[in-house]
């Protein structure tokens, strides 16, 4: 072993409290080793070991009769979508690594997550993405900052996905002065698989050898995973050699390799090399198979010469797997991993004495019980701040502004604006599965060789979680439910992406707690189970915590391709209703913040009861073929919402909300929940009246489609307009020009 | 001249997988939509391709496209076969990454280099036909509008004067980038492509590069059936050649 | 054996990556930029090879000749 | 003013397009080859700039300091 000295300066490097370092001790009944500290350091981190949050996400509702693979049992939860089909989907997050390099960050993020996939025997099909950056606009140093992540993130999602040919067919972005400093990248992948299909992370059969296949090992993002769950500080900056470099050819090639090699009979169980890399696969393969695992570094295909033991085992280089073969079926594995020209090597095998062993050659560096490793790290249930919810805005504080000068405000807002910038640049049509091309509600995909189609959006709005979390995670849940509605879906999962501060902190440890209970919630009410998800912490920079960010990416199915709906209204003379009632709150809306300047107030309230009779009553008429157009009201309000349906078809709109005695500004642009904006064929109107009257659900008719030039907004003696071309420029605009075209 | 297997009814079409491409199931899956043909995907490491009436270079990142788009995916083996193919006549059509690997092997002449806007760009465009007179076009009517999608990032097709001026010449320019009304503007152009070029044939017309993916829109589900039209030319004039043999 | 491969885009050849480089040092404060290009450079390390396999690896696979020009230098 | 940057990636750091640029000119029959890495050759032409603003602009724009050095030659 490495006799260097363990000192307490070299603990608390590895990130170990005195409390953890005392558990190592008593675990392995003697001093690690240096290889063994670093081991530890990295398992214990907060990206593996979950220690501030598992007591938390044990809340989430995880089981249900579609779900084949539970959160937290493998890499990502499998669930059953019919026929003998299957999908495996996940989140994850890589907001560190994007921070200090962008491109490369937000690039190997997309990989990771899609080895996830793969790893579970499924073929990946498509991909979302759901970013947050500090404000874009202006010449500050900062904002130049901002757009450099920005610019850089997109180009590296672009450059993962579009290699690999994974579509990327949904996703968000939000642009906060919270975020300054510190982006969010979180990457969604779905893969798809017969359920015979499922592969297990689990180092199955004593005696069978374990392969190594993939990139070499090289020094990249040496002991990222601690790196990730550290706060951003000045002092990242020494942290910069650990950047990965991703390359979407190798994984195509390990992808392709993987997916043949599981359709043979030849594999006991195969682990990608994430985080922590090969310390973190094969401990976690013995601990899931309950058996022990030996390997050699020595024997480890490398890239740099003269690596220690130490490197090598916490190396972050991407495109690695480890394989668990069955005994006797060596040379078929080795045939196809020569077929597609892919480094490999026997590394080790499958021991029964439930140890993790690292040889370098004859000398043995690390010996330590893999379960203990993988499962006995200290958990911590950390102290939450009391709660008071926020008190409504009250409105007389907040000026009037003409809804003809604040419409075209709002929808130029970064947040609003259209993100055909974003994904343009991702390859959202290869796979040639995609109905609904991102832009709409909700994307949706025909899976060819299943015969299914499937639904998919992310959303949440941080400024609801930052006002009140709980609230803000019920509606971040009730938001994509709704999305996925309006495509005609019925939902069947969520992943979560749980971005928050340090934990230790006990305003931001409530805010973990609360959206956790607020999706668990919402997950319930909708009768999903959450199928896994990612924490990630620490996501701080020296002016404070990032709003509350929990993303939720829900999943759905649509069972027959003509119920499928996009948000554009279709042609003039169809008649406009919206189903749902809008309240009188501002707070925490955009147009109180893009407008006002200001972040507070209490959101809109969410009530689940109300929101699931709107998705049902939704879903049965656009079944039964009522419904030309369906767009649900989020930021910016209902009249954000009618201009977006008016623009795909350059069509316009005549609404009138008749008389009330609410504020115009409140009206146009509250951000009550529950509310679509659907359009009828003139010929549907008394069906469709009769159908939402036997559902119960508030509905009410509001004008109609037409071929003008302007939109027209009429409340009792007021009347606005806009010539629909210039929202349309300055929708699409927005984003264009402060990037650069 | 082009051998095809004979008193079978099936077009027997081989799209060529190298390392990296990802367009080749799109593909497969888009020409199996079609009455009479059958698509085999053909591994690049292979050395023959006697029995196909036609061969697809599908989209993707052959080789990572690392070096230059295609300039590697030039030297697989596969290629030689290709090459020989091409020169009997075979129909070659390459799509996208498939342009640039035509080009690259100096199969078709010129070079994709760079998107002028500097970004990938995937999406819905038009082009329109400027030529009908091949074995690619030629269900389709001169100056007609199809609405075929564009996802790259190197699709700024450059030749030089004199081999533009042949291009032009002899009709090889198949399809240009256009407006929804058919007219060829800059505004149009969204790689910076020279006179708006999307699409090239050949000398002998046998061989077509193209940049946008007709595969994409063979489904009504997807978005429009324009792309149909370069499959089904194909097919009509593989079984012409058929009749005549 | 070592060499380095410069490959740039022929001076014919307009190169949006070199004049958008060209803004954005302007904008940086660099005055009176008059041209900029991008090549790429190439360093090439070989157990053994002839000057003349080195020349037509440059011009078979490392540039492209409708476009580019390369030049070989052999360092050791 | 004439100068040259040369942009290359880190030694540490993987070049993908250099290792598959690598396999390639070992299947055109070059032996032995042990490492090929791609970087970025940039040609700038300005009226006036002083040695220190170059560097400044190849450290903040031209290379990115987390995976690649860059190296500057003024040519005249
Ligand atoms: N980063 C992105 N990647 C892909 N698609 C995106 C991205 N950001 C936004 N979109 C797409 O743009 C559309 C509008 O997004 P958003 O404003 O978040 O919608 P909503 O308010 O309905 O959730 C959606 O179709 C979404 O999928
Ligand atoms: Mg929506």
């Amino acid at each position: 072993m490495s006799n260097r000295a363990i000192t307490p300066e070299l603990i608390a490097k590895h990130g170990l409290s005195p409390e953890e370092y005392d558990k190592v001790l008593s675990i392995l009944g003697r001093e690690p080793s240096f290889e063994e500290l670093g081991v530890f350091s990295v398992m214990w981190s907060e990206h593996c070991s979950y220690k501030n949050s598992r007591p938390e996400l044990r809340k989430f509702p995880t089981t249900g009769p579609s779900v084949l693979v539970k959160a937290g049992e493998e890499n990502a939860g499998v669930i059953d979508i019919g026929d003998g089909w299957a999908v495996a989907f996940k989140i994850e997050s890589h907001n560190h690594p994007s921070a200090v390099e962008p491109f490369q960050g937000a690039a190997t993020g997309v990989g990771g997550i899609i080895r996830d996939i793969f790893t579970m025997g499924a073929r990946p099909v498509f991909l979302m993405d759901s970013l947050r950056f500090g404000p874009i606009e202006g010449d500050g140093e900062q904002a130049k900052t901002n757009r450099r992540l920005f610019a850089g993130v997109v180009a590296g999602i672009a450059h993962y996905g579009n290699c690999i040919g994974l579509p990327t067919i949904a996703g968000e972005v939000y642009f906060d002065e919270s975020y300054s400093g510190n982006p969010l990248v979180n990457a969604f992948c779905l893969g798809i698989l017969r359920h015979e299909q499922i592969a297990r992370g689990a180092a199955e059969g004593v005696g069978n050898p374990v392969f190594y296949v993939g990139a070499e090992t090289g020094r990249d993002g040496l002991a990222g995973a601690a790196f990730a769950s550290r706060e951003l500080t000045e002092e990242s900056k020494a942290d910069r050699p650990a950047v990965q470099v991703g390359d979407p050819f190798r994984e195509k090639l390990l992808l392709e390799a993987c997916l043949e090699l599981l359709a043979t009979d030849c594999v006991a169980g195969i682990q990608d090399m994430g985080a922590a890399g090969l310390t973190c696969s094969t401990c976690e393969t013995a601990s899931r198979g309950g058996t022990g695992v030996e390997i050699d570094v020595q024997l480890v295909p490398q890239r740099a010469k003269g690596q220690t033991p130490y490197e090598v085992l916490l190396s972050e280089s991407q495109e690695r797997m480890l394989v668990i073969v069955k005994k006797g079926q060596e040379a078929t594995v080795k045939q196809i991993f020569e077929k597609w020209n892919l480094p490999y090597a026997e590394i080790g095998k499958v021991t029964d004495d439930g140890m993790m062993r690292v040889r370098n050659g004859n000398e043995i560096v690390v010996n330590v019980p893999a379960r203990a490793l993988a499962d006995d790290c200290p958990l911590y249930s950390r102290e939450a701040a009391s709660f008071t919810p926020p008190a409504q805005l009250d409105l007389a504080t907040v000026p009037q502004i003409d809804p003809e000068t604040a419409l075209p405000k709002l929808l130029s807002h970064p947040s609003i604006a259209s993100k055909r910038w974003v994904w343009r640049q991702y390859d959202h049509m290869v796979r040639t599965g995609t109905a609904v091309l991102p832009g709409s509600d909700a994307a949706v995909f025909i899976v060819r060789e299943a015969n299914k189609i499937l639904a998919a959006a992310t959303d949440c709005n941080a400024i609801y979680c930052k006002l009140d979390p709980g609230v803000g995670a019920r509606i971040a849940v009730a938001e994509c439910a709704r999305n996925l509605a309006c495509s005609g879906a019925v939902p069947i999962g969520v992943t979560d992406n749980l971005n928050f501060g340090n934990p230790h902190k006990p305003e931001n440890f409530y805010q973990l707690r609360a959206a956790v209970e607020g999706i668990s919630e919402g997950c319930r009410a909708f009768g999903v189970p959450v199928t896994g998800g990612n924490v990630s912490l620490y996501n701080e920079s020296p002016a404070g915590a990032i709003d509350p960010t929990p993303t939720i990416s829900m999943v759905g199915t649509i069972a027959d391709a003509a119920h499928i709906t996009t948000q554009y209204f279709k042609q003039a003379g169809d008649q406009i209703f919206l189903i749902g009632e809008t309240g009188s709150e501002l707070g925490g809306s955009h147009y109180l913040l893009a407008l006002h300047g200001r972040k507070e107030g209490a959101p809109p309230t969410m009530d689940f009861a109300q929101e699931k009779a709107i998705h049902a009553a939704l879903l049965s008429v656009i079944r039964k073929g009522l419904v030309q157009s369906a767009h649900d009201c989020s930021e910016g309000g209902l009249a954000v919402t009618i201009a977006e349906s008016c623009f795909f078809n350059s069509l316009a709109a005549s609404i009138d909300l008749g008389s009330t005695n609410q504020r115009p500004d409140v009206l146009l642009f509250n951000e009550t929940q529950g509310r679509i904006v659907i359009s009828v064929k003139s010929s549907n109107v008394s069906t469709l009246e009769a159908e939402l009257s036997k559902s119960g659900v508030p509905f009410r008719k509001m004008g109609e489609v037409t071929a003008k030039a302007d939109l027209l907004i009429k409340t009792g003696a007021n009347a606005y307009r806009w010539r629909i071309a210039d929202l349309n420029e300055i929708f699409e605009g927005a984003i264009p020009s402060l990037m650069g075209g | 001249m082009v051998q095809v297997t004979t008193g079978s009814s099936f077009m027997k079409v081989a799209i060529i997988q190298f390392p990296g491409s990802n367009c080749d199931t799109d593909c497969q899956a888009a020409l199996a939509s079609l009455p009479g043909i059958q698509a085999e995907i053909v591994w690049h490491k292979e050395t023959s391709l006697a029995g196909y009436a036609a061969v697809v270079l599908p989209g993707g990142f052959s080789y990572g496209d690392y070096l230059r788009c295609g300039s590697i995916a030039r030297f697989s083996p596969i290629m030689r076969a290709v090459r020989a193919v091409a020169e009997s006549g075979v129909l070659v059509l390459g799509i996208c990454n498939g342009f640039q690997i035509l080009c690259e092997a100096g199969l078709l002449p010129g070079t994709l280099m760079r998107n002028n806007g500097l970004l990938f760009r995937c999406e819905h465009l038009h082009l329109r036909v400027e030529n009908n007179d091949s074995p690619f076009t030629s269900v389709l009517h001169q100056g007609q509008v199809l609405d075929i999608p564009i996802a790259h990032g190197e699709g700024n097709y450059f030749a030089d004067a004199e081999t533009l001026k042949q291009l032009n010449m002899n009709n090889q320019i198949l399809v240009r980038y256009c407006d929804a009304s058919g007219n060829v503007s800059p505004e149009a152009n969204p790689n910076g492509s020279l006179e708006n070029i999307a699409g090239i044939c050949s000398h002998g017309r046998n061989v077509f590069g193209l940049m946008p993916h007709p595969e994409r829109v063979c489904d009504p589900l997807l978005g429009g059936t324009d792309g149909r039209s370069i499959f089904q030319s194909m097919i009509e004039a593989v079984a012409k050649l058929n009749v005549k043999s | 054996m070592k060499a380095v491969v410069t490959v740039m885009p022929k001076p014919a050849i307009l190169d949006p990556a070199g004049v958008a480089t060209g803004h954005a040092m302007e904008h940086l404060g660099l005055k009176g930029v008059r041209s900029v290009r991008i090549g790429k450079s190439i360093e090439i390390e070989v157990d053994d090879a002839d000057e003349k396999q080195l020349h037509e690896i440059c011009h078979d696979l490392l540039s492209n000749p409708v476009v580019e020009d390369y030049k070989l230098e052999i360092l050791s």
